[in-house]
């Protein structure tokens, strides 16, 4: 989806502030809000890693922007315990004395790509080092993992990684496969027209993303 | 409409009213006890540390076989040390040289190797950083302190998928007589993701 | 720019809240506002209309979400006045009585694409109704009237309009070109993977950020 | 660092304040008259109005003349009735049909026929509107209260460049005894834009 998470290459930001020393955690409730995701994800089993990304990703842009980190995930996990039925909205308002805002509820076509659209994918790498690939440009409503920067644009493939689980089907189906993800290596003047010519991109892109071509 | 206000007009409850909310509803339905949140927060803090790094750091900058495990594969190197946990079973060190820098982010979440880096700080995960380093790297470095010759490539990670990785930053000069510990006090969480050198700190 | 004024097909949007009967301006700041920069740029002619869009685009994007439409109008008009010289922050401060938060600076670079890098435009329309074109992929980091979502995709154009200013130069600069600009049909199913295959969307487009393709 | 955040820590002015001091400005510095806003504020409500737009759609229901001019020039059409302004110079008039319903947007900014459409509503400039009709123009609609048959296709045009558009509804069924100023009053600013048909209120 385009939503307000997907800030690679976004403009208009200030500067990038830094607190030194910082510790971990701010504030107890942030410490509690990490802990809740760990518990569901890993020992509840109640969402999965894209499930969650995805719940942050579908809160208002205007709200995502100002949230910190921690009111990002607390909103993420109380938005998935609920939507998955461990407790209502209706218990967690009572029990935390006020409003609890939650994110905005899946997109409709979000567990699509169906099986036709997502290519076959075999026990073999498609692609090898030095591939010249074009990201796909289409843009789906629900989670992925493709950053919208580089939508339509061509890298060179530097590394093969292992296989991983295909994002757009792990976030909101039970369905499950592996592909092999790459990195691949993008030209920042190809990117922006005052891409810097002395720096590269990385990023790890999914199978399903990258379209060979013969040149560059 | 902006998500968060309440159309009820009904007061939005604390964040700490909140999470502690969700944490009784657990315990409340038996999905949870009351130790486990708080042993999971106290383990933090040892688990995953940019320490945790630095030592590893450290060990590759005086083992030239470790080094090369390291780049091989960073999750068992680490694990030699003794050095695991979540988000660590794909961990990837990217090596520092006179030629090429580099540098993380994750530009649509903040993912981050937690046992080598520890929890992320919120620089890591401000819409500032994650919007603008992949596009004007060399700039960011500069504003937080790190000026690089135009001759060093740049190359930023985005952490778009299940790999986690670490920067292996270049051993300061003038250390050839330091112990393996003392290397390890030179490298901050900074200089592990890539926006400062070791030995110098931030700012 | 990649800015947060570039909303078309963003994602996490909620519904579209209508008031009815709503007049011109809720309050005189407004209409004050309005008019400040209908003086500006037609009497005084401090500024155009595209350095004044390009002056809201330069809001940070967690302000420019939040801010309402005449806000973002006042935050302009005031950041080019001061840009150009017609008073200071500390004179619009003082007489204000308080803070005057203002635009981000113009980006580096934003004033290209410098005269190489824009194709030379002849008198004559170099695209015909029914041709096919792709969009240009590349981002630039000053004013564009190209909408991001249509960077990387196929169109077909359904009309020829006339010439018009170069955004990307009128907005950063006092040279003046004009170039044919067109209506270009897109479809959805392009664009999203879940668009609408019964609906189009129908963009006007500088002929700089058109390239000719044979296939459709 | 949210850009309209002091870093002073100073209060921020009102908007209020703010406006009445660049006015003040402009006329200290001999920039501005003291009437001048005023008189430009006063002329908008008559100049720029959704009622200008429903009294040409009105004459191209009942001339077919007046029809084929403003579908070829909707400026010069616009002329004939003494309409223009500000934002009118290249108005371009799209007509619905049983086959097709045209929508504006300007996705970037806000861009109007102010003309004919008058200053834009709210609504059409919120980002909800911009970002989501040009993807979901069946489901907007429809939130907003008009349900297109599915045969109806939909042309969202995104006023990316110089052209203002305008909406020319479809004339409602029953109104073939309507004089011209009867049908004007069944021409909304909604179905200017076309969010409604016309005859209908929108919500």
């Amino acid at each position: 989806m385009d939503g307000p998470h997907d800030l690679g290459g976004r403009t208009g930001f200030g500067a990038v502030g830094v607190e030194p020393d910082e510790p971990s955690f701010h504030q107890p409730w942030e410490a509690k809000a990490w802990a809740l995701n760990m518990v569901a994800i890993g020992r509840l089993r109640t969402y999965n890693a894209d499930a969650y990304r995805h719940s942050a990703e579908r809160m208002d842009p205007n709200w995502y922007l100002r949230a910190t980190y921690y009111e990002r995930m607390l909103t993420g996990v109380t938005t998935l315990l609920i939507e998955y039925g461990v407790f209502t909205l209706d218990e967690i308002e009572k029990r935390a004395g006020g409003h609890v805002p939650l994110a905005a509820p899946v997109a409709a076509g979000a567990t699509v790509p169906a099986d036709g659209a997502v290519r076959d994918v075999g026990e073999l790498p498609t692609f090898g080092v030095g591939d010249f690939i074009v990201v796909t440009a289409t843009a789906t409503p629900g989670h992925s993992r493709c950053p919208g920067y580089l939508r339509g644009h061509r890298g060179t493939v530097l590394r093969i990684y292992t296989r991983a689980y295909y994002p757009e089907w792990r976030a909101h189906s039970p369905r499950k496969r592996r592909e092999f993800t790459y990195a691949v290596e993008f030209d920042p003047t190809e990117l922006w027209s005052n891409g810097d010519p002395d720096q590269t991109v990385v990023v790890e892109l999914f199978e399903s993303y990258m379209n060979r071509i013969e040149m560059p | 409409m902006t998500g968060d206000q309440p159309s009820s007009g009904r007061e939005r409850a604390t964040l700490a009213d909140h999470a502690a909310a969700v944490e009784s509803l657990l315990i409340e339905k038996g999905l949870l006890g009351p130790d486990d949140v708080p042993e999971m927060i106290a383990g933090v803090d040892d688990e995953l540390a940019p320490e945790n790094g630095a030592r590893v750091v450290a060990r590759a900058w005086v083992d030239p076989g470790f080094r090369n495990r390291l780049l091989h594969d960073a999750t068992a190197a680490a694990g030699e040390l003794g050095i695991k946990g979540p988000e660590g079973r794909q961990m990837i060190a990217l090596e520092n040289t006179d030629e090429v820098h580099n540098v993380i982010v994750c530009t649509q979440c903040s993912c981050t190797a937690w046992p080598l880096i520890g929890l992320p700080p919120d620089w890591y995960k401000s819409p500032a950083y994650r919007a603008r380093v992949v596009r004007e790297a060399r700039t960011v470095l500069s504003e937080m302190g790190l000026d690089l010759p135009p001759s060093v490539h740049i190359r930023v990670w985005d952490t778009s998928g299940d790999s986690r990785y670490v920067v292996v930053p270049q051993r300061p000069g003038g250390t050839e007589q330091f112990s393996e510990d003392e290397l390890a006090t030179l490298v901050s969480r900074e200089s592990l993701i890539g926006v400062a050198r070791a030995g110098h700190l931030l700012l």
